[in-house]
């Protein structure tokens, strides 16, 4: 089922930095990429004529016509399949799953086949092709619309991971995995799809980097994508009781920017990691294990996980209790030992 | 050709015994129903659509999430419903509500998926009805391995799983028939070919000349019937049904049917087809055929339209009483039902939340 | 393609304590269980006449027919979701998936109906199935066979996670994830199913419990299957060094047994987590992650992971290297800042 | 039934034109392939079948890890190869290796993944021949998507995609079939139905009169021929891939053999069939009828037959010596190609290697 939503603006022509939502970011990402390179395609259920449940991909086949955007019959392994078979041959196929639970018939082709193609050949075969896959909830999605996928990627060696949080970074990392000569997957956290920003087309985001996202000196908050406003409003609302907290935005999960997270939290000593996705196992799990290693000697506290609960997403009347939010996040910077 | 392989071919055309001008269209190979079994019928067709326009309503009232709306295909609802015996199970989908409803899942029940209190409402073994199923053609698995478990013991239950003609493109539907056909599952796959999936047409489904075609890959028999024709629909499903309880193994049934409504109120299909066409199908109301006949037939009155329109009514009613009337979904259940018994990890999470709230600290959503 | 191997002895009639090789303790569990309760059913795809590629099921449809062990055709979404089917309608279905990879096509089914079905009808429809997956390296298998994919079961929520690593837990467990009411994945060390072992069919392995397979005062091991022995092995060698290294065996990865765990971790005051996995989001993470925030104030240094690389398993010739072995755990011991 | 879709459904029996005996069968639908074509086909078969020889000897040697033969299938291996031009594809399975060298591929480089030294040996661009696939049917769709493109592109590249009889029964399958239908690109989908899947037969794996049956259900042609016949699968092949090339869109071709050896050396089929069906294929052999029909056409000479098995021996000999010489796999190709350019964390991950080996400590396998 597909879940109401606005339009996105249609992207606007001149490169000057301009207001858009992340969705129009993401579409002026596409079609800028479409325009630059003829052997980009893109496909998936809904992206063409209906410009898909979300309008990511609306316009594109009205302006490249149907050879460069459309749609295909409604089976996710195929469309991830014969992506990895595209790009075999010359493209660089960029496909949307519809639904974060819906990724998962390509699961398979995306394990044993698009993140090993590359090493299996010796990169006698790389995969450029991008997944993208709406994730997270907080839309009120019912049950398989809200999944926060993202350890079943990380955890996927061959695979580059990214979560933009921001129009910008929607826009420069989606540029940057239509570029990359590995196979990307791009989590698009939906429920930021209508946040607005400043996007300028020419300012690069490298995969692989994290962002430093607020100052501050007493602790850090890490997240990502959907959990970064989280991040980023509960910073401000410390500021009024009078502690400064860092926001680090992780944005590219692999690979990993271990030298900006390591930094951040060394010049605070203290870390929270905020994550919608259950945390058992998670890529919270990994960040905190990988403070908690690398930091040891200067951290006064245990890192901290706000995440999901390990339970199925919550329905919709009961999302909001699945969710961090900014009393979660500033109950556990409570936690801190700050009287050590 | 061999005779076998010509039985699991659907015909050159479905198969239709009402025509949209309510006529009757004689069929050598299939009997029309009886006239009572028809009326009962068209009453679940008025039901259906009237529940149908009041679950649109509450959707405009923000008192449901979402709603895919059967409205047209009415008759394959129904009918999946009337071919089935007490012990059978129904396998449906998100779209299928008013079949589910059909079966004897109070309303309100049925809504509580698309309202979004929980992720399912009602005791799947009370009314044999499966949990309505999302992620497309995922459904048709567990309908043959349940089908698997009842041949295994000899029982002589019946199930039927329904999906579109987009899910027919996942390899779950692919896997489920061909598990019924090995296996000689008694287990009917009833689609209802609505010509879209979401905004794609049929024509990016299937290049097959129809979707019961593909029933001969599977070694069994494929048929087509007209999905907006009560009367055919029933003949062709008891046949199906008949043939699997009998041991005759599974059936694939095409239902032709046009989706009349967008997918989803929140979908916009004025973006990806021209109205003409759902005008074009208005003509071939299930509801309006039938009635025809019933009237032709006199075994229909004034009367007794009015009542069923009463009883529709009223249904209608009482579901929109029930979801004006405020529920308030409970916390703690997220952990209750995961595990059979929540494990310690859920136990302190759980804890947590408890005290959370306890503290009455409210969790605003972060916008 | 299989990979060669022995055959289980027949498992012994008495319940008498007995030597036999987790191969054996699996096929004793497997039939125990068809003996004991009419409604175990077995089927995948070889498991029949064959007896399993690692003829864990040798013998079942000879002893108890074609209708309670069978094959199937080759759909392993089609096996786990007519399994749910049949678990939905009284039967306690147990399949095989024949190799580690390949029930990455069953993943959908696993993750949006197996682990949620309980969940989403409020108890009302329960799974009681089991999902057996040989899992791991060190077999000289090729791409595909080798995989340890454990942790994309565990962030998984609805979902029962055991690995065995010894032949007396191998049939223990497995009997217990049959009588359990909630799907379990068992995953079965393959390079193990050769290592014999005492069974004692009456002795319990309760589902949720870690095992301290060995004392010691100076280092706390943790691992689960493949890596248990290892973890063992340098346990020996550590004592010749005079070092006394705990080991505890996991082996039920959810429900998490943190009580055992954090208690042996806080009598040593350090640890090191050996899983065979890719590292990064992995089982290994989250042991790290939960053993560094709960035993925070008693570690004297920072978890350690002895895990896989982050790359694609490697091929036959070089998996010696992705491996942990001795002496990359005792290297890890010996960071445990020992002089402080 | 409508013509077009006659055209789809396969003949009642597979295509023939040389029988087990060597006689010739008359066809009116099919042409006899030249016989010098046939003699370079024969040709390949004789280096196949030796090919296939000295694999299973270096698997008893332990030189190989793993091989899972095709002895009595060489004439699928070698057809699959002959039907295609230069610039086409092949994507083969795990089985298919004699086709991979046929292709061109080194012997020895064919034999990387089932020694053990890397996952794939050669460079799919030189030969346009995909890694061979081990997760079932997974290539199909990668073959589809690779004609998709060679079609968006308006070339004139087809595609020939190569599985089991098993591997019809997933997903993928019925996905790639599926897409290659609806968007009618140059692929040919060709089964090879040898009648086991490991130890399960084909009645597992479909209930249908043939494979060849599963074709209507996309929309393309189903074609079944007799696997063990060259000239049968030249013309039929070379029909589909014409086809493809032509704009034809795709077809299905299920080629009736049989798995003459075990699964692989670590398989024991004595556990699930007796030797008596596997004797009886025996007189079907592709090798003895093709030499017999030579021979009657006086198309081949002992000089001749002397001079392909002595091509075959020494090609033999060469693939021995290969994989006798030691070669020794360098660790830090672990972390080298799992992205184009390493990643931080596998940086770091390979010095921390390098430094073990350097330091000399051997890493010994705990068991
Ligand atoms: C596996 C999966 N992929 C995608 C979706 C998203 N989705 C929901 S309904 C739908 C269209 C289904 O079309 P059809 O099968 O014809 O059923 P209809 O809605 O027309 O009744 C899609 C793509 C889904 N629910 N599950
Ligand atoms: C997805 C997947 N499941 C299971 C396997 C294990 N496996 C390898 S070969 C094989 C049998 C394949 O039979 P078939 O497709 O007929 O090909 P054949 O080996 O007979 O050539 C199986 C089950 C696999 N490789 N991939
Ligand atoms: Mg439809
Ligand atoms: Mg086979």
């Amino acid at each position: 089922m597909t879940i109401l939503h606005a339009e996105p603006e249609l992207a606007a022509p001149a490169s000057l930095p301009s207001t858009m939502t992340m969705a129009g970011a993401l579409n002026r990402a596409l079609s800028d990429a479409l325009a630059a390179d003829p052997s980009v395609v893109v496909f998936g259920e809904d992206v063409g004529t209906l410009g898909g449940v979300f309008r990511i991909t609306d316009g594109l086949t009205a302006r490249f016509g149907e050879d460069r955007c459309f749609d295909t019959p409604l089976a996710e392994a195929g469309i991830v399949g014969t992506a990895v078979g595209m790009a075999m041959n010359g493209m660089r196929p960029v496909v949307e799953m519809q639904f974060d639970a819906f990724a998962y018939p390509a699961f398979e082709q995306v394990v044993s086949h698009v993140a090993k193609m590359g090493n299996r050949t010796r990169g006698a075969v790389r995969l450029p092709m991008v997944i993208r896959i709406p994730y997270g909830g907080g839309i009120g999605g019912v049950e398989h619309h809200c999944d926060s996928s993202e350890a079943y990627y990380v955890h996927t060696p061959g695979l580059t991971v990214l979560a933009p949080a921001t129009a910008q970074d929607a826009y420069a990392l989606l540029r940057a995995a239509i570029q990359s000569p590995d196979p990307v997957v791009v989590l698009e956290p939906k429920k930021l799809y209508w946040a607005k920003g400043e996007v300028d087309t020419e300012q690069p985001a490298p995969i692989g980097s994290a962002r430093i996202a607020r100052e501050g000196t007493d602790a850090t908050l890490l997240a990502y994508g959907t959990s970064v406003p989280v991040a980023l409003a509960a910073a401000e609302a410390a500021q009024a009781e009078g502690r400064s907290l860092q926001v680090v935005d992780i944005r590219s999960l692999v690979p990993f920017d271990d030298e900006t997270v390591m930094a951040a939290v060394r010049s605070t000593g203290r870390a929270v990691v905020i994550a919608e996705a259950p945390g058992f196992a998670s890529v919270a799990s990994e960040i905190a294990a990988r403070i908690s290693e690398r930091c040891f000697e200067v951290l006064e506290a245990p890192v901290r996980r706000v995440t999901g609960f390990d339970i199925p997403f919550a329905p919709p009347r009961l999302e909001r209790y699945q969710l961090p939010d900014v009393d979660r996040v500033l109950d556990a910077v409570d936690t801190l030992n700050w009287d050590s | 050709m061999i005779d076998a392989e010509l039985a699991m071919l659907p015909g050159d055309s479905p198969v239709q015994l009402i025509d949209a001008s309510g006529d009757v269209v004689s069929d050598p190979h299939v009997t029309m129903p009886e006239p009572a079994r028809l009326l009962d019928g068209y009453r679940s067709l008025v039901i259906g659509r009237r529940l149908n326009e009041q679950c649109n309503a509450l959707v405009r009232q923000g008192r449901l999430a979402v709603y895919p709306s059967s409205h047209g295909q009415e008759a394959c609802q129904v009918a999946a419903v009337m071919a089935l015996d007490e012990q059978d199970w129904l396998f449906p989908t998100y779209r299928d509500s008013v079949a589910v409803i059909s079966r004897g899942v109070p309303p309100a029940h049925a809504m509580v998926l698309l309202r979004g209190d929980w992720h399912s409402g009602y005791d799947p073994n009370e009314y044999r009805v499966a949990p309505q199923a999302t992620p497309l053609a995922t459904q048709l698995l567990h309908a043959a391995g349940f089908a698997h478990a009842a041949k295994l013991r000899g029982e002589r239950t019946v199930v039927l799983a329904m999906c579109g003609d987009g899910a027919t493109s996942e390899g779950d539907f692919h896997e489920a028939m061909n598990f019924a056909g090995v296996f000689h599952l008694p287990v009917v796959f009833f689609v209802q070919n609505n010509e879209f999936a979401i905004s794609v047409p049929l024509s990016r489904q299937t290049a097959a000349p129809s979707l019961a075609h593909k029933a001969i890959g599977y070694g069994m028999p494929g048929v087509r019937v007209d999905g907006n024709d009560l009367a055919a629909l029933l003949a062709v499903l008891d046949a199906a049904v008949d043939r699997a309880r009998a041991g005759g193994g599974p059936t694939l049934v095409e239902a032709h049917t046009y989706r009349m409504q967008a997918h989803t109120n929140a979908d916009d299909d004025t973006r990806y087809r021209d109205h003409e066409a759902v005008v074009g199908w208005q003509e071939r109301d299930p509801l309006l055929r039938l009635r025809a006949f019933l009237r032709d037939e006199a075994a229909i009155d004034d009367d007794r339209e009015a009542a069923f329109a009463q009883e529709a009514d009223a249904l209608a009613a009482q579901l929109r009483d029930a979801m004006n009337a405020e529920t308030s979904p409970v916390p703690e259940d997220l952990f209750r039902y995961v595990y059979a018994r929540p494990t310690p990890q859920l136990g302190e999470q759980a804890a947590a939340l408890r005290d959370e709230i306890a503290r009455s600290i409210p969790t605003p959503e972060v916008r």
